[in-house]
């Protein structure tokens, strides 16, 4: 292990932790990352020092915890490059936000939303609300027999599309869409374009000015951050069509019995108590992350995507879903033809060896892969080659004894 | 009927191991204690609901006695099963629903209760006290 | 100050800090609580220790989060006597969430819901989008001279209610509502009651059941929980009217294509990764909060108030706002006609002491008390005499010196 | 014009002062430097949005040197409309515009500059540097 890793590794005390007599080897970082000691105590010294509600008062806390919270939205401002950054409490809520600040107002009846069958159910079921509540058709870009988006038909199917979405990078299988390509056919087409980047940037700065897309959806709990916070980056041209979409404080400027007039900031998006310390939180774990290697370590998490895919297609039975082509995150879906999934990750956890089954909110993918679910590895930067060692080398024994 | 073995000793034998995969594979061993539903018996009706797995279990009214039936794709699943038909079946309603699920984590092989959708566990065994209640 | 006082006390460490050199003085706890070590202890724990995402997997620490974030679920409905506990992001998105899961599809056109003029901004701005949405009509009950609800008017305006909402506690004039008698009239009148106990539920225990009414809407922030969870409690019936608010992962039972199916539990209402962290916090206040004699400490607070408010009375040039009769909250209003609200507020802070100043979103009140904004001291748990005669004192000496 | 202090010199003043509130009382002298805009001058054009208190400020353009008139009803409000005043009136738009809000911390009166609903102050200033591009 080089120092570097052990570096980070010291940075993250859950990895202390044992797990049925082992070591926890933490797999399932596509379902949440772990998160630094630097962003636990960044929140804990929130509560401890300067807690307060934000916005509306003048006394020291409450100056210094509107501070804190609005320099995590200037952060992430420049993390992403994007000018309007409305929080949100996570990649879902910025879908749906979307859906309900920006389409219920923007599309009608016919008009198409372009999505594909490598969708989050969080990119899906938002739309399909909408669609029944509007009117407006939803169509999907296949997954292809090699399991990327067949390109051929999303070309084909831009007739009436006024909104595309898709994801940046599958949860399940690891594939980073040709983001730049599809941006390029929607904005031919007129279309705007919605991605789901919620496993895109633990791995990768996105760059969402020069990406030239209308709304980016992320979650902090997946990049270090704590839970309860995420937020959906906008154009500024598309912010000023949006409509609010939840009522209350914060977002308001003034307020009668007949009416309301509204922020022109994202405040306007944010109504209520915001999420303050998580948004601490989520500031702390953007510094640390600023100070990681990401495109070096992306690299060398997918070779460890590549070396597990390589070693489970070695194993019989075994059907391991993906490319892992450059570009990819370090996901690897497999599932083994005797051996139920559930089984095995119980089975690899008695060992420590933490991994998700089930169908990881892409039924539709699910059902296009023609299984009811998989069993899924997914690394990040605390992750050692031989934690995957010992991984592969204890699903190889399941397998021997159990099929 | 007399050689099954109580929950108590259920309880010894399990949580006497110390290892946590060599618990897994007795439980699994478990799975062929289940009287097996055959495929075309499952159905909706008879669906644990919420399991990530695809599980299913009926009970029946046997002279008075509870009588279970069950099946499930994954082992430790169906193994779970075997345990509630072993401690269950033959035995009178009123001991089926004096137990409490609680001894799942005495035995070391469920660190949650809670229902969820991980943890079909605890679904399975109210099904079977609420259908007990009705059946009998 | 008595043993039990200086026990509490030493359970919230930011009482240690200093502003402007002197020892924090929060008096702004209407806005949001501090936090008592424990909570803030618990979620450390949970990151450290136990950090994964919930519902959809068999490993130990999805499983450990899982029972931890439906423990908190599970201690609230005993809290509360509520048998449906929906987590929400707090007390706005809850009232949101019943604006649109229940009130966009159980209300129709020229259906009255009714309001009063002390609302919070969050339970008045929800209800004018649904109106211009769905067209139901918004009726106020006014405030009448004495600061509190006008019965008679509530009495004869209920003429086509359908829902009735309103504040159970001011957070501007601490008045606690009739509530038992506004719940039926709305019951006689067939209509359903939302209340927004943002401000109940930190001074005593609210018993949901045993109130007869549909939906109440909280926030841990206000209750020594974390920032970023509150909750919806919905009454068994009701529940089963609600639609889907926002949709995405977790609270679909399948999702193909052409549509998707839902969860029947509260989880219907939880789209997307939940707030994990924060749920495992609320749970510890709540256990927090389950050895504090409230009662007692509602008592001692109130009387603070009491004497706060006369104290304040007697200074030449001070309006008071509030009665501050049994039941009420401890929450004193004021205004001074010389010294600026935002002066007198940065003067206090100067000497350390947390005051709000502003409309505290209840603009329509502020208009019927004829004033901008007050100030406005709220006391909670930790609060002691001394602080509040420093206070006062200081107040006291500011007005001498400034007006 | 030559017997105004200069910014270093108001800093040094204010920093000098350990005592917070003391420091709050000479900010609202400053009150009185304030070259005042009457209350029916007050309009939405020069209204310092998302202040609390009623701010208002406007920036002429006298003979190629700035001069900005203002008023709010709170008191330390118009003292920081006092500072800038001080600070900026009679000056060239160029020194104008290479100011930086920073000297309301250095004189220990902010501690924080975000613009938001309870410090209209960073509000005010970007008012008067924008206006300042725009009218000279
Ligand atoms: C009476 C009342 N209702 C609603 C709210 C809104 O609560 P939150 O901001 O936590 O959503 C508050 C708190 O500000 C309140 O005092
Ligand atoms: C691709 C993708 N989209 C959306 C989501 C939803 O994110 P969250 O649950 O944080 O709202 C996830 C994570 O589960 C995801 O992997």
């Amino acid at each position: 292990m080089s120092g570097d890793l052990m570096a980070i590794r010291d940075d993250f005390p859950i990895l202390q932790r044992e797990v049925n007599g082992r070591s926890l080897i933490y797999f399932d970082n596509a379902a949440t990352t772990q998160k630094p000691k630097v962003v636990i105590d960044a929140m804990t010294d929130y509560y401890q020092s300067m807690n307060a509600n934000v916005h509306r008062a003048v006394h020291t806390l409450a100056g210094e915890s509107t501070e804190a919270y609005e320099s995590c939205r200037e952060n992430l401002r420049k993390w992403f490059s994007a000018e309007k950054v409305i929080f949100t409490s996570g990649t879902t809520e910025a879908i749906n936000l979307a859906a309900h600040a920006w389409g219920k107002h923007n599309l009608n009846k016919g008009d198409v939303v372009l999505l594909t069958e490598m969708e989050h159910h969080s990119d899906i079921v938002p739309w399909q609300m909408l669609s029944r509540e509007i009117g407006v058709e939803l169509r999907y870009v296949p997954v292809a027999e090699d399991h990327t988006l067949d390109m051929e038909l999303l070309r084909a199917s831009m007739e009436g599309v006024k909104l595309v979405c898709f994801v940046h990078t599958s949860n399940v299988l690891g594939a980073r869409n040709p983001v730049e390509e599809i941006v390029s056919i929607s904005k031919k087409h007129g279309a705007k374009v919605l991605i789901d980047a919620a496993q895109a940037v633990p791995h990768s700065r996105i760059d969402f000015t020069s990406m030239n897309i209308d709304f980016l959806a992320c979650s902090a709990h997946k990049m270090c951050g704590p839970t309860g916070i995420g937020c959906l980056l906008v154009s500024p041209g598309t912010f000023l069509e949006m409509e609010p979409f939840m009522g209350g404080g914060d977002m308001i400027e003034t307020v009668t019995l007949e009416g309301s007039t509204y922020q022109k900031n994202e405040h306007k998006f944010e109504a209520g108590t915001p999420k303050i310390a998580e948004a601490v939180g989520w500031d702390a774990a953007i510094n640390w992350l600023s100070k990681i290697d990401l495109q070096f370590e992306h690299e060398r998490l997918l070779d460890m995507a590549r070396h597990t895919a390589n070693r489970l297609r070695a194993i019989p039975g075994m059907t391991v879903f993906g490319q892992h082509t450059d570009g990819d995150s370090a996901v690897v879906s497999f599932i083994h033809d005797k051996v139920h999934p559930e089984d095995m990750a119980r089975l690899l956890d008695a060992r420590g060896i933490a991994l998700r089954t089930g169908h990881h909110c892409a039924q539709p993918l699910m059902e296009k892969l023609g299984v009811n679910g998989t069993l899924r590895a997914s690394f990040y930067l605390y992750n050692t080659q031989e934690e995957v060692e010992t991984m592969l080398s204890t699903i190889e024994s399941i397998v021997e004894r159990f099929s | 009927m007399n050689d099954t073995p109580s929950l108590e000793e259920l309880v010894e034998e399990f949580s006497e191991i110390d290892d946590a995969m060599e618990r897994l594979e007795l439980l699994m061993d478990f799975a062929d204690e289940v009287d097996e539903l055959t495929l075309d018996e499952w159905s909706d009706d008879n669906l644990v609901r919420g399991c990530q797995s695809q599980a299913h279990i009926v009970v029946e009214n046997r002279e008075g006695l509870v009588h279970t039936r069950a099946a499930a794709d994954a082992k430790i699943v169906q193994g779970l099963m075997g345990i509630l038909s072993v401690v269950m079946n033959g035995k009178s309603p009123a001991f089926v629903l004096s137990l409490t699920p609680q001894f799942a984590i005495d035995m070391g092989i469920l660190n949650s209760l809670t229902p969820s959708r991980s943890n079909g566990f605890r679904t399975m065994f109210d099904m079977i006290q609420s259908e007990v209640k009705e059946k009998f």
